[in-house]
């Protein structure tokens, strides 16, 4: 019996592939599996080949391995395109419409088994074509062996919103492919080990759980435009938000969604917007204003393939240079990288608590396949949410002078106390020009170097923080260190080695936690830095900040999905 | 009663002697102590320009955002906290070419706020540049054929993005400016003011003396109905944008909801959480 | 007598001070001198202190000189701010009908001499207030000794388009001044010594050599929207292109700006745009669709006093992180620094041809100091000026084809061949998404890397170049290396040092000519580079890029305004 | 005669299969065809969505931009080349929303370039979200409360804004949409074509059958005449610009000037440079 199990589910785009892959991913968590999802899909809204591929597991993984179980086909592409994904005496099913297209060397090679399903002709049966994906779960689960009642209950909490008539006529598909007359099942060898029976939460997107994270911490307006891989976001905020006095507003374009946050959060409001890379170069202008006005926001970046246009559905972590460095001038700015699933909704309610502590903006740096996909949550920590506003003057406090307030006074911590509009005598002035401690701008008889100062320099305490999570530490010779969604397939891979690795997670891109970051580059021979880009981004910026060049390596991959275990495996065993 | 003094915050402009702006500023200064808007709930946002340095003027909270953003800064201030009396201003570089987009889209949110354009059909601050209503012809030292295109019609477009609220004033007419300039704030929902704000330095075509000849004001004519969004479009065309007075208020349209951000509680009790996460499901 | 003179000539911003100064560094351009000015302006149009230096001198320089020999204040703000700038028996002028506002004690530690001269009372006397400039020059050049013939003929020429009647207006003026009966004046040590009758050419700003360069380089098309320091260089192209057939578009916004010349340059026009720092933020998705559609574009960035709007009149080198890094995603782009006056013409000329030899965007990045200083201008090399258009494909040889022409080719070296719309055969489609070597969009079989790998390693030939330009090499243990107008400052340190000082400018800062630079890391013990920012950002780049950290160096300075000559001669002693 | 097929490169369309996009397309085909446009010479501008796939399916010159940006590359094109027809094409969020600042601009630049919207109401390639059309109350992931505001009306803004052709088509009714086509690649300077090209996928309530109930057409209409502003401007109010047809051609406008930059030769001479050098005295 297997402790886990990989399906590739794929077939036409806009044919329910998806669904189909979310339903198995559910049943697995309610039997008490670890599950992780992903999905290959492209900028077209139906036709085309998508794919999702559905991972459970008795471990905890945050990736998917690198081959199939199994390969459900739902349209030609899939087989032609996925086949070849399959493990040693893996599965290919397909649909018994289709006809097989098949690499026969490859499938003999590899001790293939193919088993045609009757999955067109059940739903014609049953039911109508829309119910392809309720079909193709019956015949998924029933290889793989799963209680059909626990099926069920998935089916019936999908479709109960729309009403008992259809939850009954999905059933009766479900049905029909549970208790299809199949001689050729038999002998099936995927069956998997039910490890526990508990129900291991809900199935979910990273995505999610920031918005859930911006809920939890306070966060009532977000503004912002939609883009691939971030929207979803906003639809959790929209959804959401009204609920707590909050509101959500679909801007004309990401130069408005970033201004208006600026301008919501000067007045009080903890705000957010979220985009990706293309959003992200338009928002550079607001970056800056609300560095040099010392606004608060945040800001989500889910990373997709770039430049340009790029691959809008594809992965890849190449804006941590515009992010880290973009925008004319120079200010101040925080960049955290979610590197888990639960990352998501801390690092969110982090975010905004640092937005605050040090008036700057802070940007989440996600990455399509942190934010995109599927895993199943089972428990958020209530305690670990705290709320911390930062300097706040209290009306009560502000006393009527002549003066207007000091909304920028030096300050040790260079940090000065914010008020807000509607506080009496509280009255300021806020300009994106240089200014003075009372806001004013500076005039030719000033000296331009003060505030600037104290903007650059109040991010300082955050050099000294451990914003690198190390996950293994046995004093070993070589350090591999992954953030956002690399992070997790470089764990797998450590966990798949006969050898001990050390590793972490870099959380804090910026500042980068330069005390912490230097012991290491001391203590290690080598540090890998794994990443999804071109030029080994982030690698070149410890190289600007720390040195160590000789120390340092990078693994690199930008063909538009996730690296594969086995890549950083190789690199693993290279170098140790 | 409130003194416009007291809006005023003593800093001394830096716009040249005789700028039309001036006459702005006071008149807003004057709107704001009749309409007795409590400083502190008083929210003035400008963008970049000459004309945009009004912000920095006001005894108020102000912002002085960047170039052509400053509806966007003045309409998240306005849904954080519907309580106060939001301005937006700047100048017509800053609203009709950089902003353009977000001055159509403003008006159709129709939000609460204020927008004060002062037009001097140049760019003050660049230092006499064409502007999108500057005349066919201008010459500057972009242009130095003279600018091709006809000038935008910022009244029309507004009408057209679906204002509800449309006035003009001019720098020269401070009485009705004061008056101009009440309404609108006391308008619910957004009120668009274009006043023609000469610029003395770099406009020499443009001058109080051409707006004085050349304006029409609708205020002298008995029979004339704002409520009319018809009338109003023909006027606008039939002076080609030179007239002053209100043109155009609907009080009929319905209000979008306001909101109040910064009242609603950050903090969320442990029982919500486990609701929002159930609903994850 | 002196070879060298340095004036300041302060007042209220727009009262004719730039023009005093102008025609005063006309006067000496005449005389044979090398001149150099410098503004020093606020973002009001009239009112507030302004002031102009300008520095007239044997030999060229490029930057002024720390202290002033004359100041002349025609505002009591000219007085209080600038009086102490004066050298040790420096001269102070004012105009008699202010008071005199100076620090007693500072003019007797510096013996200071003070002469009110009766600038408004002559004005009123024999003209219009319009005229003080002139007025103002009249006494300058007799305080300094000049020629009033020459005087005159400078006069005449600014004139002359306005009329006869004018110019003897503003003649009499400067006569009123000339013949003023004036017993103090005697004993005056400023005399300055002609060095050759020989006119030393037009007094133009580093702007007005950019928009030559581009008229010379075959551009054709500019659209631009105006912003301070760049807006000159519109004016220029707005005044001349239309005469060659070309044209210049003021725009609604950058984002316009941009977008209008990636078409104009598709369709097969060298353009231009130009802006400073906040309109680059708003051109950075433009960089990124031109680099991944490889259409050749020049983008001219003015640098001025950053974040946000910042300092707008104000000096600093602080837009180089977002040119090098900035824009989502990875592409290539070229960036060149002017560092001398005559580098603003020939970088130009070299932009358009990198442009279209590599099929990118290039980038010149210039500074408020390099762009609207005056300089004369002896000579350009017509022989210098080279056109290369890199890779086209001429309509003849284009072949009828059921297929459409692959305008991304993979070649040897990743460079393909360009057609324009109108030609036969060529067409193909263009777009911001990655794409194959026929310009379409990919699809989920394709290997996205190909393309990507192409764009991002064009460029390596520029690594091999000579980037940086050494001034001098003479085995020293330690080299100074400036970019744009910090360089003429180092210059000037370097050449009043008693000692040799090995020293030189980065003109190609991407790519970094890697090659060269490593060799001088591995010579020197010591590179210092000097730049006007906070971050030491070319400095972090190098180290990024290159490394040796232990070697690397910093000057910096952020004030507002270009280094002082003794803050780098301090530096260059202590290492020396 | 051409044939439409010589203007297909034979791509297969991403689009769903019903979707609006096909018949304007196709239209697009026809009118380059009958009006034997040299392939060489067409030159086709999108931006981004769904809708702005369409360069990419037609055999000639394309560029496919960014989001909101076909406008401005257009321009540059047409200006570096006049001898070109240039086709500026996109959907309602790339035109309305992100590009709104410059379609305001464009058509008061008025340079003659066609510019075609395929506005469904919605942002189809985002799956579905609210666009600057979509109807007040409409429900979507991002106003799951519905739409808050107004619709804007692209036509009357077009007015507004100075157009010289204003046009609107119905992927339902191709005929129609041919003519409109062509006569908008014809008319001299800018031609505004907004196009009802429903979402199938995304948008149920404006659908086929909705914009065949709701659209009326004023080709139908004797009296109409196209060379009145202010009728155009009437008939867009009365239909709340539900209606197809040439609305408003103005073909008295003086137009500007127009450039073959391409044509210009790059290198200058000696004598020039030398002319240029002193010129900067
Ligand atoms: C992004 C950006 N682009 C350009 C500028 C330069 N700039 C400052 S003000 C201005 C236009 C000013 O014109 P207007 O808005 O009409 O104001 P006025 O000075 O006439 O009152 C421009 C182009 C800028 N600050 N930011
Ligand atoms: C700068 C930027 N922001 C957002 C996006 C995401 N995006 C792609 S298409 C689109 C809107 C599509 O709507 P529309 O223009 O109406 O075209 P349709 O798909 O409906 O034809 C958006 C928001 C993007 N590509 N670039
Ligand atoms: S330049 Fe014009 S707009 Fe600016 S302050 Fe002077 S008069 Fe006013
Ligand atoms: S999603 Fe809508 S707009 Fe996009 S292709 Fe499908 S039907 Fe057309
Ligand atoms: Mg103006
Ligand atoms: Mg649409």
């Amino acid at each position: 019996m297997n402790k886990e199990i990989q399906v590739l589910i794929g077939g036409v785009q806009g044919d329910g592939i998806l669904a189909t892959g979310v339903y198995y991913l559910q049943v697995l968590s309610r039997m008490g599996y670890h599950v992780y999802g992903k999905r290959h899909f492209t900028s077209r809204i139906r036709g085309g080949n998508s794919a999702i591929i559905a991972y459970g597991s008795v471990d905890k993984k945050g990736c998917p391995k690198d081959d199939m179980d199994i390969v459900m086909a739902l349209d030609e592409d899939t087989m032609e395109i996925y086949t070849k994904k399959l493990r040693k005496r893996g599965l290919l099913l397909y649909d018994a419409a289709l006809d097989l297209k098949v690499d026969q060397e490859f499938i003999k090679d590899m001790e293939i088994e193919i088993i045609p399903l009757p999955i067109t002709e059940v739903v014609k049966d049953k039911g109508k074509m829309i119910m392809k994906n309720v079909c193709s779960l019956g015949f998924l689960t029933r290889v793989t062996v799963i209680e059909p009642k626990l099926v069920e209950s998935v089916i019936e909490d999908a479709f109960k919103d729309k009403g008992e008539k259809i939850v009954e006529k999905n059933k009766k598909v479900l049905q029909g492919a549970v208790n299809y007359d199949f001689t050729s099942l038999k002998g099936v060898n995927y069956l998997i080990e039910p490890v526990t029976k508990k129900d291991r939460g809900p199935v979910v997107i990273g995505n999610d759980l920031i918005g859930l994270g911006a809920v939890m911490s306070g966060c009532r307006f977000m503004a912002a435009y939609p883009i691939t891989p971030s929207s979803e976001i906003m639809h959790y905020l929209s959804e959401h938000l009204p609920h707590y006095g909050g509101k959500v507003v679909q801007t004309e374009d990401e130069l408005a969604a970033v201004n208006m946050i600026i301008g919501s959060s000067y007045a009080g409001v903890r705000s957010i917007t979220a985009t990706s890379g293309p959003g992200m170069s338009l928002m550079m202008e607001g970056l800056g204003l609300a560095a040099m006005t010392e606004v608060p926001i945040v800001v989500v970046d889910v990373q997709r393939k770039g430049p340009s246009t790029g691959l809008p559905t594809k992965h890849e972590q190449s804006d941590l240079n515009i992010l880290y460095y973009g925008g004319h001038g120079e200010f101040p700015r925080i960049i955290l990288a979610p590197a888990t699933f639960e990352d998501c909704f801390y690092d969110t309610v982090e975010a905004f608590n640092l937005a605050e502590e040090y008036q700057c903006p802070v940007i989440i740096m996600s990455d399509s396949l942190r934010s995109l996909s599927y895993e199943n949550i089972e428990d958020l920590d209530f305690d670990r949410i705290t709320i911390n506003r930062g300097k706040l003057e209290m009306e009560e406090n502000l006393q009527d002078g002549t003066e207007s307030f000091q909304r920028y006074k030096n300050t040790e911590d260079h940090i000065s106390k914010r008020v807000f509009t509607g506080m009496k005598n509280g009255l300021h002035h806020t300009t994106g020009l240089e200014h003075g401690e009372y806001g004013f701008p500076l005039g030719p008889k000033d000296d331009y170097r003060g505030q600037a100062v104290k903007r650059m320099e109040k991010l300082a305490p955050l050099e000294r923080t451990k914003g690198i999570k190390m996950y293994q530490e046995k004093d070993n010779k070589v350090l591999f260190l992954g953030y956002g969604s690399t992070f997790s397939v470089l764990q797998q891979a450590v966990k798949k080695m006969d050898r001990t690795v050390d590793y972490g997670a870099i959380k804090q891109i910026k500042p980068l936690p330069a005390v912490q970051l230097k012991k290491l580059l001391e203590h290690y021979d080598t540090v890998v830095i794994v990443e999804n880009n071109y030029t080994a981004q982030l690698r070149k910026i410890i190289q600007s900040e720390i040195g160590y060049h000789h120390k340092l390596d990078s693994l690199l991959s930008y063909d538009g999905d996730n690296f594969q275990i086995e890549e950083i495996k190789e690199k693993i065993k290279e170098l140790i | 009663m409130a003194k416009y003094q007291e809006y005023s915050n003593g800093v001394e402009p830096t716009w040249c002697k005789g700028c039309g702006d001036f006459s702005v500023l006071r008149s807003l200064q004057v709107a704001a102590a009749d309409l007795k808007i409590p400083q502190e709930d008083l929210m003035v946002v400008s963008g970049i320009g000459c004309s945009s340095r009004i912000s920095g003027y006001m005894d108020s909270y102000t912002f002085h955002g960047v170039h052509g953003r400053a509806l966007p800064i003045a309409q998240g201030i306005k849904l954080a906290n519907k309580d106060l009396t939001v301005i937006a201003a700047g100048g017509d570089g800053d609203g009709f070419a950089i902003g353009a987009g977000h001055f159509i889209h403003s008006t159709k949110r129709n939000l609460d706020i204020t927008y004060i354009v002062m037009n001097n059909q140049i760019y003050g601050l660049t230092k006499g540049h064409a502007s999108p209503v500057s005349e066919q012809g201008f010459k500057t030292p972009s242009t130095p054929q003279g600018s091709e295109d006809l000038p935008l019609q910022p009244g029309l477009l507004s009408l057209s993005a679906g204002a509800t609220f449309l006035a003009q004033g001019f720098s020269g007419y401070q009485e009705e400016l004061i008056e101009i300039i009440k309404k609108g704030i006391e308008h619910k929902g957004f009120s668009f003011i274009n006043i023609f704000s000469p610029c003395i330095t770099f406009n020499k075509t443009n001058t109080y003396q051409w707006y004085r000849k050349n304006l029409a004001s609708i205020s002298q004519e008995g029979d004339y109905d704002p409520e009319n969004y018809q009338q109003a479009m023909a006027k606008l065309l039939e002076t080609k944008g030179l007239v002053t007075g209100i043109l155009y208020e609907n009080k009929r349209i319905e209000k979008r909801e306001e909101t109040a951000l910064t009242k609603a509680p950050l903090a969320l009790g442990k029982a919500e959480f486990q609701k929002l996460f159930q609903a994850l499901y």
